[in-house]
């Protein structure tokens, strides 16, 4: 049938139908504001941030250990206590030069989000990072790396007690 | 026709108003656990599906699916987000052993409600945006309108309203899980500060945090589980308008319609007869009673009396929200459906306590989404 | 597999759809009900003849109200009907079908309604301001992440897993912006686009750049379906759901590897084992993969194996999946060429399998009368899996 | 097994903080835009006719939520009607007690089947009730923006 159609609906406006109030608007701020409880796994990963370290949780039943920690493992669905301290070093698993932040706003030097596989986790196990005090095309997958922290009086016990990940 | 399908396991935390000890994560798992404990199944091996209960706006985040498989021990299973009642989720659990397709399935629902700091901001967003959210009115407003037009429009009065608090607030006295147990006086009730005209603060539920797991199976796989399958012997849903200006003010018919397609599954004629005891939406006392109508235990208008008269109180002919309904257990968002569930399903399996029944086979649970909505999930369960 | 207890057979019996447009003037209801009322009418079926709706969208956030299922329900004919809303993230528009399937297949229901709406345009500035909120709230988001850093480091992990170039990759969106210059409803279709235009535009996270990625979209389309005894009444072309699943990974998407999607294998085996499909390859006609950016429809033809791991872009420069190549790959256009309103694209992907399965689809009419098709959407923190197979 | 630890002391309960930082932009639709450029150029309210459902909806919409057919016949209707419902509301939205209770209402307009919800002005709460007769009052004509705001609020009406 859809050959046989010859118009199909849906209006479609410009920009400036709204800024030059040729069409009718309104606008809303949802005013959504929320305080999540961290609980165990991620209160202690924050308050260890806060003492600059990393730390993991480990899974006795099948040996996983893995960061950021969690109180059971989702493989196994079993609990788990057996925390362990981390370096701060690890590999760049993945990486993007991004031109533009979240709210698009456009950057002439790009951030550089990476996923940091975590120096004595189990495989592929890391956490999302951003890369400083790197040239942009020196970045590369494999590529060794370490925690640049901000000094203890400035740590809140937040993900951006690390400022970025710098090669090693 | 199709396969039967019955509740094999149930888990749940306590209800209370905060929950700084546990991530929402942490909460559902603990719910799940005890669900999987409670079915003697494993998780990881056993459970095929799972469905989860959640609006993003409720958890601050956007696409909530995105973070519930690995609590529940859903992991590269299939898992779906039904953004509704529980009993909606439930639904769809039903459906997808129904139709074939699974033998077990898990269904969950959380509140971690008192991590939302702007609640009735929220609420409102919900609202139609060009047509009603300018008004910048506290969404209860609708509440209030709609209880006003309930008590012009049936039998019922303001005290007959505030019976309803009384009853299930004195009734959560004795459910150690419920977070607003009270020994609370029709007085108390009606000269509480007023909210929103004719509700006053205590018509009204508060809030409370907490989760619930369902583990549902199939025919013979439920009964090789359980000992005392609760068999889900009609299960229906309906939406009226959304619209402010065309929807049912009166009357609930989202309840009249969900209703009529449960008992219509369920065989059932006479509600008032066939059914021993029911968990009612009471997110507003007027809700019980408007709701009792639309689910047929009495002609329009008139369940204010048998609010009045003790009908509905636990030694009453009906005995209706012995939990303690939201009133008593506190609301849990749309998890509310699912907990009038798991505490249908203890009543039938005599697992009850000191609230226990004597003598139940059959039990009705029935959701509401709360204001704005007119969306309503409702379930006959039997043993 | 347990899928030996499906008794019921479910059929598509009729299809509507909006235009895809950047900024629409319609209200999300009215785009519904556009949408739901051309579908009816395609099949000549009255709302009241409807037994139940089901609604697929995806982030509240975009269309800017919360429970946008109720507010979206009057525009899906959901008025005083059972109506349920189901939501995988950008999985949600192949999702709301297999919703709508195990509606009728569970005996409840033999008529459903399938809706699946998206008014991105409403976000403003920009949508991106609702995806930085998909990040985990306590760990990710104080990072300021985009939607695009993640599509971004997978397609970068795929790249360097299978040493493949971005001319490997930009060919699909050649592709798929040309075919779409062929569907009514596209918002970016253009005949005459070229690789370099791919690879010379803007670079806004690389990898991606501005033509790897569709466009924010506003649109809706919707489904009829119908058990076997009254999709026989209602069409004599009904186009059947042999297969259905889905599958959800970890929420620690930092804990995987994003070269490869496992859940997509998941779901698709679990839909071509109740389609009784044992060699995809052979068996599957015409494939309608998710294409959100160009990589994406290269990972999905793997995870859907029917290519094998890493093998999809030299496929695509085969032209085995072009419209008249050996398997039809996006011949709608897909989300590059047509538009992206979330679940709305989803779903147009399974109208698309509908048309072309009814030798209905017009000047995008894929040669030699395909027999079976699959659709496939992906979603959430790259974990969702969603894949539908239809037969003539 | 369940959780074997949980936070135990409150000063180690950490609530993080954040929010969904989104504004929200709304067109009023095809029927809608029809709608509020009424109140807006002339002050008056417009409705859209079902006859299959023999219904008036108003405000007006492009399609009737009971047949699902698309409307193009509109009607004028009065800018008065009475109250179907109304409730005095004492909570702002950030559920502090606003200073002075609200009246709202849902008016319906003429012997219509629709209406809107609006504020009530000029009247003591405690003598509202079901089935009073109200107007719109509107705004200035300088100040409409096309929105449900264009009406400050409804009043007592004698006619």
């Amino acid at each position: 049938m859809s050959e046989q159609i010859k118009e199909y609906p849906g209006t479609s406006l410009r920009e400036s139908d709204f800024a030059e109030g040729r069409v009718i608007h309104n606008e809303w701020k949802p005013n959504a504001r929320y305080a999540w409880d961290a609980g165990v796994a991620i209160g202690r990963y924050l308050h260890e941030l806060k003492k600059g370290r990393l730390i993991g949780v480990r899974c006795d039943e099948c040996g996983r250990l893995v960061i950021p920690p969690r109180v059971f493992c989702e493989w196994c669905f079993l609990p788990m206590d057996d925390w362990e301290y981390l370096p701060d070093t690890g590999t760049v698993n993945t990486f993007s030069l991004c031109y533009v932040t979240w709210d698009m706003q456009y950057l002439t030097e790009p951030q550089i989000p990476a996923v940091i596989d975590i120096d004595g986790t189990s495989p592929y196990v890391g956490i999302m990072h951003m890369l400083g005090e790197v040239d942009p095309s020196d970045v590369k997958i494999g590529m060794k790396v370490q925690a640049v922290w901000k000094p203890a009086e400035e740590r809140e016990g937040s993900i951006l007690d690390i400022k970025y990940f710098k090669p090693v | 026709m199709s396969r039967s399908v019955a509740i094999v396991g149930i888990g749940y935390t306590s209800f209370r108003p905060l929950s700084p000890e546990v991530s929402y994560k942490e909460l559902m798992y603990e719910a799940a656990v005890k669900a999987y404990h409670d079915a003697g199944v494993d998780p990881r091996s056993d459970v095929e599906s799972l469905v989860t209960v959640a609006e993003d706006f409720l958890e601050g985040t956007s696409i909530f699916d995105e973070y519930v498989p690995d609590q529940l021990g859903g992991i590269l299973k299939p898992n779906v987000t039904i953004p509704g009642d529980g009993i909606h989720g439930l639904a769809t659990a039903y459906m997808q052993i129904a139709s074939g397709l699974f033998d077990i399935v898990a269904v969950e629902a959380h509140s971690k409600a008192s991590n939302v700091l702007t609640l009735p901001y929220v609420t409102a967003y919900a609202m139609d945006p060009v047509l009603n959210r300018p008004l910048a009115a506290n969404p209860v407003f609708i509440a209030g309108m709609e209880m006003t037009r309930y008590l012009w429009a049936s039998d019922a009065t303001r005290e007959q309203c505030a019976a309803v608090v009384a009853k299930n607030k004195r009734n959560a006295l004795y459910n150690p899980a419920a977070a607003y147990p009270a020994d609370l006086s029709v007085e108390d009730v009606l000269n509480a500060d007023w909210l929103s005209y004719p509700l006053t603060d205590n018509d009204a539920s508060y809030h409370a945090d907490g989760a619930i797991v369902l583990v549902l199976a199939a025919d013979d796989v439920a009964r090789s589980l359980s000992n005392a399958p609760i068999w889900i012997r009609g299960i229906g849903w309906c939406n009226d308008a959304f619209s402010l200006e065309t929807r049912a003010w009166g009357r609930a018919i989202y309840a009249e319609e969900a209703g009529k397609m449960a008992y219509r599954m369920a065989g059932i004629r006479n509600p008032m007869e066939e059914i021993d005891f029911a968990e009612i939406d009471d997110t507003y006392s007027y809700k019980e009673l408007q709701h009792l109508e639309a689910l047929g235990f009495c002609p329009l208008g008139q369940a204010g009396y048998l609010a009045e008269e003790g009908a509905t109180d636990v030694g009453g002919i009906l005995p209706v929200n012995v939990s303690g309904g939201s009133l008593g257990c506190g609301h849990l968002l749309d998890a509310s459906g699912l907990r009038a569930v798991a505490m249908a399903v203890m009543q039938l399996r005599g697992e009850a306590g000191p609230r226990q029944l004597t003598d139940v086979e059959t039990g009705l649970a029935f959701g509401w989404r709360g204001v704005p909505t007119t969306s309503g999930a409702a379930v006959v369960l039997g043993k | 597999m347990r899928m030996r207890n499906v008794k019921r057979k479910v059929a598509v019996v009729g299809a509507g759809m909006t235009r895809f447009v950047r900024r629409a003037q319609e209200t999300a209801p009215e785009l519904a009900f556009e949408a739901t009322r051309m579908a009816l009418d395609s099949c000549e079926l009255d709302v009241e003849q409807i037994d139940a709706v089901v609604h697929g969208t995806a982030p509240d956030a975009f269309d800017g109200v919360h429970m946008k299922g109720e507010y979206l329900s009057d525009g899906s004919g959901g008025w005083r009907k059972p109506y349920m809303r189901c939501y995988v993230g950008g999985g949600t528009g192949v999702f709301t079908p297999i919703h709508g399937w195990y509606q009728v297949a569970s005996g409840l229901f033999d008529i459903c309604l399938v809706v699946c709406e998206e008014k991105m345009s409403s976000c403003q500035p920009h949508p991106q301001g609702a995806f930085l909120t998909i990040f985990d709230h306590t760990t990710e988001r104080p990072l300021g992440p985009n939607l695009l850093w993640i599509f971004a480091m997978e397609m970068n992990r795929y790249m360097h897993t299978y040493g493949l170039k971005k001319e490997d990759i930009a060919l699909v969106s050649v592709k798929n912006k040309r075919n779409a210059a062929d569907h009514p409803c596209s918002l970016l279709g253009d005949a005459n686009i070229t690789l370099e235009d791919v690879l010379n535009s803007e670079v806004l996270a690389w990898p991606v750049q501005r033509l790897d990625v569709s466009p924010v979209s506003d649109g809706a389309v919707a489904l009829v379906l119908a058990a076997e005894h009254v999709a026989r009444r209602i069409t004599n072309k009904p186009v059947w759901i042999e297969g259905v699943g889905w599958n959800l990974d970890t929420t620690y998407w930092t804990n995987r590897d994003l070269c490869y999607p496992r859940y997509v294998e998941n779901a698709a085996r679990m839909a071509y084992d109740m389609a009784g499909i044992t060699e995809p390859r052979k068996q599957i006609h015409i494939a309608e993969p998710y294409d959100p950016f160009d990589y994406k429809e290269l990972h999905h033809l793997e995870g859907l194996m029917l290519f094998d791991r890493g093998k999809a872009p030299e496929a695509t420069a085969l032209g085995i999946t072009q419209r008249d190549g050996d398997l039809p790959v996006c011949p709608s256009g897909g989300l590059l060429g047509v538009g992206n309103p979330i679940a709305a694209a989803g779903l147009m992907k399974v109208a698309e399998l509908f048309w072309q399965l009814r030798g209905e689809a017009g000047a995008r009419q894929v040669p030699g009368q395909p027999r079976r098709g699959v659709a496939q959407a992906w979603g959430d923190l790259m974990q969702v899996g969603a894949v539908i197979v239809m037969g003539a | 097994m369940a959780i074997l630890n949980k936070v135990d002391k409150l000063h180690e309960a950490i609530a993080w903080q954040g929010d969904i930082p989104i504004q929200s932009r709304y067109t009023a639709g095809i029927a809608g835009e029809r709608f509020f450029r009424e109140i807006k150029d002339n002050a008056r309210i417009v409705g859209t006719v079902c006859e299959e459902c023999d219904l008036v909806y108003v405000p007006a919409r492009m399609f009737c939520e009971r047949c699902f057919a698309e409307l193009d016949e509109w009607v004028e209707m009065p800018s008065h009607g009475s109250v179907f419902t109304y409730t005095i509301l004492f909570r702002d939205l950030d559920g502090e007690p606003l200073e002075e209770p609200a009246v709202l209402a849902y008016v319906k307009l003429g012997d219509g089947d629709g209406g809107l919800v609006h504020y009530l002005g000029d009247v003591d709460p405690e003598d509202v009730e079901i089935g009073m007769e109200v107007e719109a009052v509107f705004k200035d004509a300088a100040e409409r923006r096309g929105s449900i705001l264009d009406i400050a609020y409804f009043r007592p009406f004698a006619f």
